[in-house]
């Protein structure tokens, strides 16, 4: 109960020495640099995980000089972009230019507010929140699309171009595979789907359909944070530095962070809908309720080093290849799991403990 | 229900919004704009669907089932007007109002 | 509060709307319209209509606009600056839609309105069971009717912007 | 008796006629062939099955054969007048039922041989299939508007097949003239049937034809220029009836029918189509019988007779083997009608009534067997003309034999079908009106003359050249022949009066040997005239020829009918009425028309300008008048 009522003590507190208006003001203001905070921390560390993973995937040693095992590597990294000197190019539409990132921006911390850390602990508990999940993830394309406009630079235009169609397409098999799980829950709260899941992750729950819907979320979802082996808005070797070549300083960090943070998004939507979100395992921590943000963390980063693992794995698809992919297999697999899981639940052929 | 709003001032926004898409429609001269103004005098009745039917008829759902619609119908004309503006691109290079007027003769 | 945040929204709304019409920037805007549409959304969220403030979101925003952009990036060049129309015109246009909207105001204004007090929220699931239900009141036939024109659309969309290339194989 | 199953005679033909039309250009011929075939077989079966039903186990209750009608209300209009579809059974639709599956089967058969090659083949399939499809339906009908359905159905296939060799342009014109004059015909028809409709309040056959119903008991109600009302209307649907049947005025078309391949000409022009006529009186016979006291039925008569005696003229002179046999049929039906029109409605009275049936059902056989045996001839010969043949009796024995059975048959020779159906014929005649059994008579020695003239112009005669030795027809063509040779004699020994009464009770008939021995004899005498004129070559018919000089040419071109026709349309309608019609139509209603348009054009031209093609300025006009109005309308309530 430990985090929990810190949350509720602070709420408390703040009520009792000031009048309500200002209250909820602060409150307010609190919770965001919780969260700006939580997403400039978790942003840098999945940069350092991202690089020790690939030195040892390369069996190469990587960033280990500064700090401990390398720990301030990323801060370093961090405070050097600050310092740096924000370029822009003539003729570029400055206002659309300087606009572009906090799109990215703040379509990641919007869909960071919802997620279920623990039990009550969630900044935003709306009743349509996986709804809300998909709608959100749905505008940070635009930062993209506006940045590689207003760049200027045709390299950056066709890593928007591209960038725009993928995610476009590939957000449909993520609704959709996220639609099929939202079938067994019969809510679309994220509260309620985990309180849903005390019977059996849905993974566990839905079975087969499940599993097709978590495979095809997967990919998905790599493709909309635009990673490896979907990399193409930024493929190095063809368009220079893709729909942000033309950044440079904090404006190509927030980028930079916020495809990590997406990618954590990912990876945390899946933790909510298939593994259960905080509950641990067989609930064997039940009676430890802020051991769920161990919980929810530890699944987290473990499909985070799934994608990641993707990322060292797989080689680059042509654009092609890539539409093809959506459209020809993943969203007729997904339209027949749908049907697959409708039946499933209609027959009530779903496992549950 | 918005505390301490009433009805009369939602409605005066969204009329002044439908009348800002009215003067876009008249006045810009590239098609891209007119797509534009047309979304905001959809969306300026949309909210009153639905402002309506939440401050008159709460138990009911009809407006926010005619939103829907109008928003699923809306998407379906964003669709269709894009891609006649980008065959009208390809066959006459330009997007203007003024380049589209054969037709009247 | 809410009332301070319904006032930021409309300003929010009404501010970008104005600009949305007289930028002379292609694609600033689009941008302006999709604020004004986020606008609204958050004026649904306000009312608690949460679910078509998703819809919104997802639509408008992620779809309608997206695809607006789409077309802004391939017909449109960074350097280009939009006609406008003749001042007299805009002129005119002004005062004839601020005439409209006094006609407006004047009809909604005198136009007594009796509010019923509510704070019931609508759920996900009355919303469903609304739009595919068959019975009296029930919505299901312009649901599909929807469905169909969506198809339809899509169908003809994909057509146009085909274009000849479609006939020129022989 | 359950006849709900008889709706599949004529609905298997239609399925036939859908499938081979749809499919046109997917099916093998050969299959096509089988598919029409096998299509008629079935409704053959079906037909036959139903008349052993009927005449023999079911059909008569107390002595009288019952009608069995099953329908289906199809358009109502009042209480009473609706419009049914259905079928009905009754003794002379039983009749026709076997007629026109015998001859359509056989001709189906016949035409897998005679059309082999053709481009048409599956086409020419398709329109038997349809053609039979709606002479069934005519024979099933219910009810007069039934019937005229079915009647242009029948008249539409009829146009089809005419036109069949639709590159010559011959052909073309025949069928267009076929549709025509049929078509002006079926125009009086359908007054009639309104008229009926009007007057009666029903088109129902059971209705209108019960003797003791109120329509028959009522006919006097109302009447035109000193004829009854319901005269009218039987002389007008007798006019339809005319009009397919080709009896005098109307006439014209059948002749030139003879374009269409001659197993059309056998199915259709012979056997079934052109007797509907006859079935239409013969259906609605005690209609014409009592209405005022068989006025109609009197001129049914005459203008059988008239006709049966102006086409058997016309026959003697003719030199196309298939236009001698389409002015023969045109006589024999005339005969039919001449029967019908002297007969009586009770017991032996009807023995007219009778007779015309039985000639009518064993006329389809031995005609439609002249038809296929001249069809077998022009096939090996490849012409159409008398002077083209000579001799072919030693080429094609089983052709020649048929054709001679025939022959014999239609010219009464005893013992044969004709023999005894064309006897009660001039029974009846004889008991009811001497001059027309005078006619009777008389035709009946020219028929026996110019049938044999042409038997022997074919078969023997002249021993003509050929540029290819002619050769037997295949069995697909000879079969056919065989069945109705053997059904031309034994159809004579059915006892059809048992079966087939005006008043449907049945009657013995015996043969009236005085009678039947002036008929024979006189029949007997044509074919000895025939013998000596045409049997040997020589030259005593030219002399003949030359001795009735001008009677001769006329009757050879046919009495210059087409002629008059032609010059009544040309010179009096298309010049004195149309022409005058068109000029005021030109000068007065187009011009008034075009001032209009003009004028339209003129004030558009002014004004186009507002249409300047710019959307906007169109939804500036539109928000301005709205807000106008808008504010007209808070004006006038506010106040």
């Amino acid at each position: 109960m430990k985090i929990v009522s810190i949350t509720k003590t602070v709420h408390d507190w703040l009520f009792s020495i000031m009048p309500e208006g200002a209250a909820s003001i602060v409150e307010m203001v609190l919770i965001a640099v919780a969260y700006l905070a939580f997403f400039a921390v978790a942003g840098l560390y999945l940069v350092l995980l991202e690089r020790r993973v690939a030195a040892w995937f390369q069996l190469r040693l990587g960033p280990n000089r500064v700090g401990p095992q390398g720990i301030f590597q990323t801060m370093a990294d961090a405070l050097k972009l600050v310092s740096k000197e924000l370029t822009g190019t003539i003729k570029a539409d400055n206002f659309l230019y300087n606009l572009a990132p906090y799109f990215v921006i703040v379509s990641s911390l919007m869909a960071l507010a919802v997620f279920p850390f623990t039990q009550e602990f969630q900044a935003f508990d709306i009743n349509i929140g996986i709804f809300f999940l998909i709608a959100i993830s749905s505008i940070g394309v635009i930062g993209i699309l506006l940045g590689g406009w207003s760049s200027n630079n045709k390299y950056a235009l066709i890593g928007a171009m591209r960038s725009g169609v993928q995610t476009i397409s590939y957000e449909l098999s993520v609704g959709l595979s996220l639609l099929t799980m939202v079938l067994l829950t019969g809510t679309l709260q994220l509260s309620e789907i985990v309180e849903v899941q005390k019977n059996g992750w849905l993974i566990v729950q839905g079975h087969i359909p499940a599993i097709i819907a978590f495979m095809i979320y997967m990919i998905a979802g790599t493709a909309e944070t635009n990673r490896a082996p979907f990399d193409l808005v930024e493929a190095e070797s063809e368009l220079g530095a893709g729909f942000h070549t033309e950044y440079s300083g904090m404006k190509f960090a927030y980028f930079f962070l916020a495809e990590f943070i997406n990618m954590f998004i990912i990876a945390a939507i899946a933790t909510t809908i298939f593994f259960g979100a905080w509950l641990s395992p067989f609930g064997i921590t039940d009676s430890i309720p802020w051991l769920g943000v161990f919980w929810f963390l530890g699944k987290t980063l473990l499909l985070v080093f799934l994608m990641m693992w993707f990322r060292w794995t797989f080689p680059r698809l042509r654009v092609d290849q890539l539409l093809t992919l959506e459209w020809k297999y993943l969203l007729p697999i997904n339209l027949v799991n749908i049907v697959i899981m409708a039946i499933l639940v209609w027959l009530n052929l779903t496992i549950k403990f | 229900m918005i505390a301490g709003i009433s009805i009369y001032e939602i409605l005066t926004v969204t009329s002044i919004i439908f009348f800002i898409g009215v003067y876009g429609f008249i006045t810009r001269k590239n098609l891209i704009s007119i797509l534009i103004s047309t979304e905001l005098i959809l969306n300026a009745s949309v909210v009153n669907f639905v402002v309506i039917n939440k401050y008159l008829y709460p138990t009911l759902l009809e407006g926010v089932f005619f939103s829907i619609f109008i928003i699923a119908v809306a998407a379906a004309e964003t669709a269709l007007a894009v891609a006649i503006i980008i065959n009208l691109y390809r066959q006459i290079s330009s997007v203007e109002v003024k380049e589209t007027e054969i037709m009247k003769y | 509060m809410e009332k301070i945040i319904f006032y930021i929204l409309a300003f929010i709304i009404v501010a970008f709307a104005i600009a949305s019409v007289s930028s002379r920037k292609m694609l600033r805007s689009v941008i302006y319209l999709l604020f004004v549409l986020v606008g609204i959304a958050g004026i649904y969220f306000l009312i608690d209509y949460n679910f078509l403030a998703a819809i919104q979101l997802t639509v408008y925003a992620g779809g309608i606009i997206v695809l607006i952009i789409f077309s802004v990036l391939l017909v449109h060049h960074i350097e280009m600056e939009l006609e406008i129309a003749k001042p007299i015109k805009q002129i005119v246009t002004a005062l004839l839609c601020l005439i409209g909207l006094g006609v407006f105001l004047y009809t909604i204004y005198n136009h007594p309105f009796q509010p019923v007090e509510n704070y019931t929220t609508t759920t996900v699931n009355e919303i469903g069971k609304g739009l595919l239900s068959y019975e009296k009141g029930g919505f299901v036939l312009p649901f599909e009717v929807i469905s169909v024109l969506l198809l339809a659309a899509m169908v003809g969309a994909i057509v146009i912007a085909k274009g000849t290339k479609l006939f020129d194989k022989k | 008796m359950n006849v709900s199953y008889t709706i599949a005679i004529p609905l298997i033909p239609l399925a036939v006629f859908l499938v081979l039309g749809i499919f046109n250009q997917k099916i093998k011929p050969a299959v096509s062939g089988y598919i029409g075939v096998a299509g008629l077989l079935t409704s053959a079966i079906l037909s036959y099955y139903t008349a052993f039903q009927y005449y023999f186990i079911h059909g008569k209750e107390d002595g009288v054969f019952q009608t069995f009608v099953e329908k289906t209300n199809w358009m109502s209009f009042t209480e009473t007048l609706h419009i049914d579809m259905g079928v009905l059974i009754d003794p002379i639709s039983v009749m026709m039922l076997i007629v026109v599956s015998t001859v359509s089967l056989m001709v189906h058969i016949y035409s897998r041989g005679y059309m082999k090659g053709d481009d048409g083949y599956t086409k020419f399939f398709a329109y038997l299939s349809l053609f039979s499809f709606s002479m069934f339906g005519l024979v099933l009908a219910t009810n007069l508007f039934q019937i005229y359905i079915f009647w242009e159905l029948v008249g539409v296939s009829s146009f089809l097949l005419i036109g069949y060799y639709y590159t010559k342009p011959s052909a073309v014109a025949a069928a267009k003239k076929a549709f025509i004059v049929t078509r002006f015909a079926d125009f009086g028809f359908l007054i009639g049937i309104l008229i009926i409709g009007y007057y009666t309040g029903t088109y129902d056959f059971q209705t209108l034809t019960n003797p003791e119903g109120s329509i028959i008991a009522n006919w006097a109600s109302g009447s035109f220029m000193g004829l009854s009302i319901l005269t009218w209307a039987l002389i007008l649907i007798f006019m339809g009836g005319a009009g397919k049947s080709a009896m005098f005025p109307l006439h014209i078309w059948l002749p030139d029918a003879m374009e269409g391949p001659t197993p059309v000409s056998a199915l259709i022009h012979a056997a079934t189509m052109v007797v509907a006529g006859v079935y239409l009186v013969a259906r609605l016979f005690p209609m014409y019988y009592f209405v005022e006291d068989g006025f109609a039925l009197n001129i049914v008569a005459y203008v059988g007779a008239f006709s049966s005696l102006f086409a058997a003229i016309i026959a003697v002179t003719q030199t196309d083997i298939k236009r001698v046999l389409a002015f023969s049929t045109m006589s024999q039906i005339g005969y039919m009608m001449l029967a019908l029109g002297v007969s009586g409605y009770e017991g032996h009275e009807g023995v007219g009534y009778m007779a015309s049936m039985f000639h009518l059902f064993t006329h389809a056989m031995f005609k439609a067997l002249l038809f296929l045996g001249a069809g077998s001839v022009i096939h090996a010969v490849h012409s159409n003309y008398l002077q083209d043949m000579g001799g072919l009796h030693k080429y094609m024995k089983i052709t020649s034999i048929t054709f001679l059975i025939a022959a014999l048959t239609i010219s009464g020779f005893p013992f044969t079908s004709g023999f005894f159906s064309k006897d009660e014929i001039l029974v009846a005649a004889f008991e009811h009106n001497k001059l027309i059994y005078g006619i009777g008579v008389f035709v009946a020695g020219l028929t026996a003359f110019y049938m044999f003239r042409l038997y022997f112009g074919i078969f023997w005669g002249k021993n003509t050249k050929y540029e290819h030795t002619p050769h037997e027809s295949p069995l697909s063509m000879t079969f056919p022949l065989m069945v109705l040779a053997f059904l031309s004699i034994a159809t004579g020994y059915t006892h059809f009066s048992e079966y087939v009464s005006p008043d449907k009770m049945g009657f013995e008939t015996h043969l009236d040997v005085k009678l039947a021995i002036v008929a024979t004899s006189v029949g007997l005498i044509g074919i000895a005239l025939a013998a000596v004129f045409y049997f040997k070559p020589n030259n005593l018919s030219d002399r003949f020829a030359h001795a009735f000089g001008s009677f001769y040419k006329w009757t050879y071109d046919k009495f210059y009918f087409d002629e008059i026709y032609l010059f009544v349309t040309r010179n009096i309608l298309f010049k004195g009425v149309a022409a005058s019609a068109a000029w005021f139509d030109r000068n007065v209603v187009d011009a008034s028309m075009n001032l209009i348009g003009n004028s339209t054009v003129l004030a558009s031209q002014k004004i186009k300008k507002l249409q300047s093609g710019r959307f906007q300025d169109y939804a500036f006009a539109f928000v301005g008048g709205a807000v106008v109005l808008a504010l007209v309308f808070i004006y006038l309530w506010t106040n």
